[in-house]
């Protein structure tokens, strides 16, 4: 089962993966990851551009790509777009395998992959001022641990 | 008979537009041309992409723009 | 903000996810694993044994060493015992950071020592007959990643 | 002046019992000598350990429970 969205209006991880587990019947883990605008740094907003034509599509490149790799059983990919807040969800990824090494590395490279590797352009409202993000050493590092 | 050229993310800003239409059909040395030289400068980087029609290139100064097309100047992504 | 838990009655992953999340404000990142009791191979139940003086300090002392390690900000451990049928959550590990590698590694490490490390006993009910069940290879193997 | 020797797991199916009471003191030889010839032969491989009064024993052989002491008998775990 796969579920990929886009999503300019909030995102409430509780309702996503509880459907997602039920749809999943048979599971024997289900890894998720959900990432919130971190308030440190005195940020007072972020906002998350993307191309229509890539970011959707190249999402759903991503999840068919996990559930090969990973052999999950299903995988929901949920990102925000648009203005955040500290505290509001950007992103949530589940992945549901008959084992949990599938499901916890799923959610591990889905993850590496989204922050450095998707068709997303972030910035940060600080004292007023936005400044837009690009990744941290440590993201294009954790990135290449997938190439093989 | 144009092309539709998006500026995305922090390109946007250097720009100051979202999108500019130019003549078709548009190459390489026309969009370097078109987008002025704080944006040309950008493009030159390797870090930033281009895509054409939807499809990303693997070689962006194969660039090869026809009448309708939408050609999209990305530059490096950060998400999660 | 830690929360170790051995739990007697079923375990509602959701209502404790909720709850243990609101409970780090701040929080860049929060990484769930559920695990659940599978019913392929014809199993109808799985019963977990503990040893009371043993098993909920030992759990305690992992969220623990897994707060020092992964520098979390909270950690959330729940453990079933007793009886529990296909479809059941056995295990819940979440783990709140400010970025997502401490918090998924923090569960991928807890998830390895509570499946062969942590003071429990399965046996799993398999055509009226009980079977103890030890770790697979790959999992003393995932144990084996995080001795250093 | 006794010691509970406790069955844990798949030692209590061996064992036909989920706890035991001995005279105290009990040391290695007195435990084994105590469990019967089939959950001594568990308690000779490494796996299995043993606590006394709440501590796993790094060395079990050199066990020396008192009265009143717990002595549990911790075959290989699985949890998760």
């Amino acid at each position: 089962m796969q579920d990929v969205r886009l999503l300019a209006a909030p995102l409430v991880p509780g309702s996503l993966i509880g459907s997602f587990t039920n749809a999943n019947p048979g599971l024997g883990g289900v890894c998720t990851f959900v990432g919130e605008v971190r308030g440190e740094d005195n940020v007072e907003a972020l906002e998350l551009s993307h191309y229509e034509p890539l970011t959707l599509p190249s999402m759903e490149e991503l999840a068919d790509r996990a559930i090969v790799r990973f052999d999950l059983m299903g995988i929901l990919i949920a990102h925000r777009i648009g203005m955040m807040y500290p505290g509001e969800p950007i992103v949530c990824v589940s992945a549901a395998a008959k084992h949990r090494r599938g499901a916890i590395d799923a959610v591990d490279f889905c993850m590496d992959c989204l922050k450095s590797a998707a068709w997303f352009w972030k910035r940060e409202l600080r004292g007023g001022v936005w400044h837009w993000i690009e990744p941290r050493a440590e993201d294009y590092a954790d990135l290449a641990r997938w190439k093989k | 008979m144009a092309v539709r050229i998006v500026f995305v993310g922090p390109l946007r800003d250097i720009a100051g537009e979202e999108a500019r239409e130019v003549a078709a059909p548009l190459n390489w040395a026309g969009l370097l041309e078109a987008v002025g030289a704080e944006v040309a400068q950008q493009l030159g980087e390797e870090r930033v992409n281009v895509a054409c029609a939807g499809e990303v290139l693997t070689d962006k100064t194969t660039l090869q723009a026809a009448d309708g097309d939408e050609v999209a100047l990305l530059p490096p992504v950060s998400g999660g």
